[in-house]
């Protein structure tokens, strides 16, 4: 008996706990391992090499074409490094992926995660993320990350797998989507649409799809009644949320958020349309299901709604879409009400010197010309557009320290009942100034 | 909220009387049950023990003197006597008279010297029907002591486990392991 | 306006506490303080001495081996066993003395009140943590050693709200 | 029960049993304890509720049998760790009329000082949960720091954090540290400014008004009828307090007053706990200044008591409202039967009544409004 336990090297044999070790076994995963390496060098790594080299149009910089040789010359010249990247900086890639669209959507959301933390420790007299990182926690958020990929993801038996797996993915894009509308400074936004306040509204649209789509795949109670739940309060919610945005886009006239953000250069429209700004919070509150409306995650009640049966990074990245939600609607407040990145200039003004000759770079002496990379109205822009949004975002994150969770029946009055009328309310408000002639285009201010 | 009250028959809404009975003693229950025991005729704690038939009786009576709940129902097995005893400590909110008293209400019922997992042959009229919160109580009577409830519209287990399939834990020969 | 004005109320407070002390013992670089060096009993009076129910302390020379602590604990944890000892004392003809194992024990302190010879008390260490079960038993030698302990923080009451101080 | 009869208007149908879905909320829920309920829901509205505890038994009245009475004590307190002084009261009482001992004037006074102390440790525990079943985190956060206010004054006390084991028949374990009062009134009175403060965020929040008023509303003939007890009864407008109906210890020569709400919902049911911490406060003070401030705490006791061939029923007031100690003593000294009618337990019986008709969102809410500790009702 033992003779066969040997000879089938406990592989076959499920009592077996740990597998003998032979150094044949090891040497043929090695081997294994460079195989698939060469295999996927050979299926992915050379054809995208070859695209880069023939396809894509490189960029003309300083009378030159881009050629990967030029490029490799510049790797070695950091100063002549500059063009490229300056060059990168003006492609949609960038812009899509780093600066106004999901990397500054992800710092800040990150930077909200952690804030939260902090502040509502320190609102329930306790000391939060303390010990992860030295400084009052600041790497908890990368530990909880990592604790996040490394755990198993469970799929329920039951479960419609491809749209179970599809949907945090979903949830994710559709936030990501949400971020690419909002403009940041001006002619910094990914996507300037002429109607953007409609596509934003096109794209929260898909919130509760993925939710409901999500919650229904799981095939399990608690994620059904979650989601049930999110459709019911999302779609009765984006119903004042559209109407409380009426009146701003009548006043400025334009349903472009960059146009709408730039109509409000000298007065933010929160003054004329405080009633709006209140409905449209609380709208926002409700949408993005924080306390004191998380009904969908009420854990007391339906465990953990229809965030139930994630698990692993597919809740990471639920919370992570979730973020992005967060910050792009904070940051749609700020365009809508808060008059975007418009304030006194703030940033200072870039010394002669450093636009004519460039910047010295320490011992090695690299010039750096053509300075400044982004312009004062620019930087300027993105700190004030920056500063609103944080202050929103402590907005948004201040009632889960004060409120209890309301009912789904007392949410959906005051989504109905309440706040539609309100919204209403705040549109003959903006009706009456735009007919007194105070307002709106052509009007006195 | 369209309803308030669950059962049918709380909606019929008890009158709560309050009465100015005198400070009772056993004395009334030795009147009506002659074939009662009293066992301690203190004001505050008196107690009496009713044969099983009469029981519902007693409680009854007990009812109308003003004691309104039941405070507590334990059981006491006598494998001596081969009899299980169970006490009901009746209270009352609305008697100001009977606010410092509890009265203990016992009967007895024969105990079957090999109690088995259903064969209830240890039997007792159930007291819901005049006190309804002797429900849950007199569950865990059952279950801790093997005593079927006549009438008890749900008697079920309560704390035990489902599969438990020993004697009732409770009776002194279910005895504790190494003790 | 009822709603408003306890919503704002709410939100109020809640900012206010933003600056409010933390109430928070950050315990393994602060201890608490305790009353005492942990609980003792006098036999004479029958009547204790505040402190922590900590491990215990064993005086050798005080004790008899007359099993009192360990059939105390009979009906409480049956933690207390009786084991040989190599020392011999003029009081203890057995050479017995109480074994404790802290996997079992509760910490009721039945023992010290069972011991009449003032030789069992409790003292402030209770960090007994162990990776085996075979370390938390402690043998009358172990229990014998004084233990040192570095507790000093304790509830301060300030202006501007409790501290750990 | 017809299941259409409890639904409104706009939903009775024929085959309602359909659209019935049960959920079973426990015991590895977020929002149950240590118990299962078993929630039939349509829609939203509970219609049938089964409490099923019993996952924390524990078989402390077996127990109780087959030890004496002081080694009984450790265990018995087992139940209600956070209020295990209270829980041991009854007992204590009991096993001291059937042992005939006389209790000292000094330790009546500390053991009513543990006692109320130990009330607010538990009364903030269940605070904590119920701020965290509303999904107020502050709500539970607040309390649960504050509790170590009393945490530490029980600790100066008694020895040990939570499982005190400081009662014992003829008085209590060992007399007050030499600082004790000081360190107790300094504390007390910043709890006192303290606990006001929850009033803001918590009791007067709008949010939290409209969300457990009006709902679990338990009437003043059912609190009656169903025997329910302590914060319980009082919320539903019945003035029934064992400190004040039938004093025990020291308790009639203090002065404090019970507090009874009449409404009988979710609200008056949290906010009766929170107001009795009030009263435990003034009780504390009131101990601590009435108190002989020197003299035993404890009458010696026999090496093995045996009690007589009686029974006694005691009962005080714990955290969770009325608990009896049934102790049946046959001459030897091991208690013949001891049995613990806590307040958890009869409370149970209203969860049923009181869930139907409910909605879902309001099951957490009216579930641990009754006051209830399922370790406490398994025992």
């Amino acid at each position: 008996m033992e003779f066969e336990l040997l000879a089938c090297g406990g592989r076959q044999i499920m009592s077996v706990i740990a597998p003998t070790f032979r150094l044949s076994y090891f040497l043929k995963s090695i081997l294994d391992n460079v195989f698939w390496i060469i295999v996927l060098v050979t299926l992915v790594g050379i054809p995208a090499i070859q695209i880069v080299l023939f396809y894509i149009e490189m960029p003309v910089i300083n009378g030159e074409l881009l050629t990967p040789f030029l490029a490799l010359t510049w790797l070695a010249d950091p100063s002549r490094a500059i063009p490229i990247v300056k060059a990168f900086m003006y492609t949609d890639f960038f812009r899509i992926a780093v600066f106004p669209g999901f990397g500054l959507a992800a710092l800040v959301a990150a930077g909200t995660i952690f804030v939260e933390r902090k502040m509502l420790a320190k609102l329930q007299l306790r000391v939060g993320p303390f010990y992860c990182g030295k400084v009052e926690g600041i790497l908890q958020l990368a530990g909880d990350g990592l604790k996040l990929i490394s755990k198993e993801i469970i799929i329920p038996a039951k479960a419609d797998k491809p749209i179970f797996w599809i949907a945090p993915v979903a949830f994710v894009g559709t936030a990501a989507a949400f971020v690419s509308l909002i403009p940041v400074a001006p002619g910094w936004v990914v996507a300037d649409v002429e109607l953007g306040v409609l596509a934003v509204f096109a794209v929260i649209g898909f919130f509760p799809i993925v939710t409901v789509l999500s919650a229904w795949s799981a095939n399990s109670k608690f994620p059904f009644i979650g989601g049930i739940r999110a459709l019911h309060q999302m779609i009765s919610f984006e119903i004042p949320l559209i109407l409380s945005l009426l009146g701003v886009v009548m006043l400025a006239g334009t349903m472009s958020l960059t146009g709408i953000a730039e109509s409000q250069e000298f007065i933010p429209w929160i003054v004329f349309l405080p009633v709006g700004a209140i409905v449209f919070f609380i709208c926002i509150l409700a949408e993005l299901e924080r306390i004191p409306f998380d009904l969908p995650e009420a854990e007391s009640e339906i465990v953990a709604g229809w965030l139930t049966e994630f698990s692993g990074m597919m809740y990471g990245l639920v919370q992570l879409g979730t973020y992005l939600k967060l910050y792009a609607f904070a940051a749609l407040f700020t365009v809508m009400f808060l008059g975007g990145w418009s304030g006194p200039m703030l940033w200072p003004p870039f010394p002669e010197e450093i636009i004519t000759d460039g910047i010295q770079l320490g011992p090695i002496t690299a010039t750096i010309p053509g300075l400044p990379l982004l312009d004062q109205a620019m930087l300027n822009g993105v700190l004030w557009f920056l500063l609103k949004t944080v202050a929103v975002i402590f907005f948004i994150l201040l009632p889960r320290g004060v409120f209890p969770r309301i009912r789904i029946d007392m949410l959906l009055s005051l989504g109905w009942y309440k706040l539609i009328g309100l919204s209403f309310i705040n549109i003959f408000i903006a009706l009456a100034l735009l007919y007194a002639g105070v307002l709106g285009p052509g009007g006195i201010i | 909220m369209y309803v308030t009250t669950g059962e049918d028959e709380a909606n019929e809404g008890e009158e709560v009387r309050l009465m100015s009975t005198p400070v009772p003693t056993a004395q009334p229950f030795l009147e009506k049950f002659p074939d009662a025991t009293i066992i301690s005729d203190d004001v505050d704690r008196p107690a009496i023990l009713v044969p099983k038939e009469h029981i519902i009786d007693a409680a009854t009576l007990a009812k109308e003197m003003g004691f309104d709940h039941a405070e507590s129902v334990s059981g006491v097995d006598f494998p001596n006597d081969n009899q299980i005893e169970v006490v009901y400590h009746l209270g009352s909110y609305t008697n100001e008279n009977l606010t410092k008293c509890v009265l203990a209400l016992a009967t007895r019922a024969p105990r079957e010297d090999d109690p088995r997992p259903g064969q209830d042959s240890t039997r007792l009229p159930t007291l819901r029907e005049v006190f309804y919160s002797v429900e849950f109580h007199e569950r865990e009577i059952f279950e801790m002591f093997g005593v079927y409830f006549e009438g008890h519209p749900d008697n079920r287990r309560l704390l035990l486990p489902e599969d438990w399939a020993d004697l009732p834990p409770m009776r002194k020969d279910f005895a504790i392991k190494g003790r | 306006m009822g709603t408003a004005t306890g919503i704002i109320k709410a939100l109020n407070s809640g900012v206010k506490h933003l600056a409010r002390k933390r109430f928070t013992l950050r315990y393994p670089e602060q201890k608490l303080k305790f009353v005492g060096d942990g609980y003792r009993y006098d036999p004479v009076t029958g009547v204790g001495v505040a402190g922590l129910k900590g491990r215990h302390m064993l005086f050798h020379d005080h004790c008899t081996g007359c099993q009192l602590c360990s059939i105390a604990c009979e009906g409480v944890a049956e933690a207390i066993a009786m084991v040989k000892v190599p020392e011999t004392h003029k009081q203890n003809k057995k050479s017995i003395m109480p074994q404790i194992d802290y996997g079992k024990c509760v910490f009721c302190g039945l023992c010290v009140d069972a011991c009449p010879f003032y030789a069992l008390y409790m003292s402030n260490d209770y960090e007994l943590s162990s990776f085996t079960k075979e370390g938390l038993i402690y043998t009358p030698a172990q229990l014998q050693v004084k233990p040192h302990v570095s507790q000093d923080a304790e509830i301060k009451i300030t202006d501007r709200g409790a501290t750990h101080g | 029960m017809t299941m259409s009869a409890q639904l409104p208007p706009g939903l009775q149908l024929e085959k309602v049993d359909e659209r019935i879905m049960t959920l079973n909320v426990g015991p590895q829920h977020p929002g149950s304890g240590h118990m299962r309920i078993i929630v039939q829901i349509d829609g939203d509205y509970i219609v049938a509720c089964d409490p099923d505890p019993g996952y924390v038994h524990r078989g402390e009245e077996k127990m109780a049998e087959y030890r004496n009475y002081i080694t009984n004590i450790p265990h018995l307190e087992r139940p209600v760790i956070h209020d295990s002084c209270n829980i041991l009261y009854p007992y204590v009482l009991g096993a001291e009329e059937l042992l005939g001992i006389e209790v000292p004037e000094r330790a009546k006074y500390v053991r009513v000082i543990a006692a109320e102390l130990n009330r607010c440790v538990y009364t903030l525990y269940w605070l904590a949960i119920y701020g965290i079943f509303l999904g107020h985190s502050t709500m539970f956060m607040w309390p649960s720091g504050d509790r170590e206010l009393f945490i530490d004054l029980l600790e100066k006390l008694t020895g040990a954090r939570v499982t005190h084991a400081y009662f014992i028949p003829g008085g209590v374990r060992n007399d007050m540290p030499a600082n004790f009062e000081d360190v107790c009134l300094r504390q007390v009175r910043y709890f006192e400014k303290r606990i006001a403060e929850y009033s803001d965020i918590f009791y007067d929040n709008p949010i939290l008004i409209s969300r457990t008023a009006n709902t679990g509303v338990l009437s003043r003939n059912d609190a009656i009828r169903l025997g329910t007890t302590g914060s319980v009864l009082r919320a539903s407008g019945v003035d029934y307090d064992v400190r004040k109906k039938e004093p025990y210890d020291v308790y009639d020569s203090l002065d404090f007053e019970t507090n009874v709400l009449k409404s009988g919902d979710s609200y008056a049911r949290s906010k009766v706990p929170w107001l009795d911490m009030m009263e435990s406060c003034r009780i504390i003070r009131d101990a601590l200044s009435k108190m002989p401030k020197s003299g035993s705490v404890r009458t010696k006791l026999k090496p093995n008591p045996k009690g007589g061939d009686t029974s006694v029923y005691k009962r005080v007031e714990s955290g969770r409202g009325a608990l009896g100690c049934h102790i049946v003593s046959r001459k030897k000294p091991e208690p013949y039967r001891v049995k613990l009618s806590v307040g958890s337990f009869r409370n149970l019986i209203a969860m049923p009544y009181l869930l139907k008709g409910e909605k879902l969102g309001n099951m957490p809410s009216v579930y641990w409004s009754l006051n209830y500790w399922p370790v406490e009702a398994d025992r």
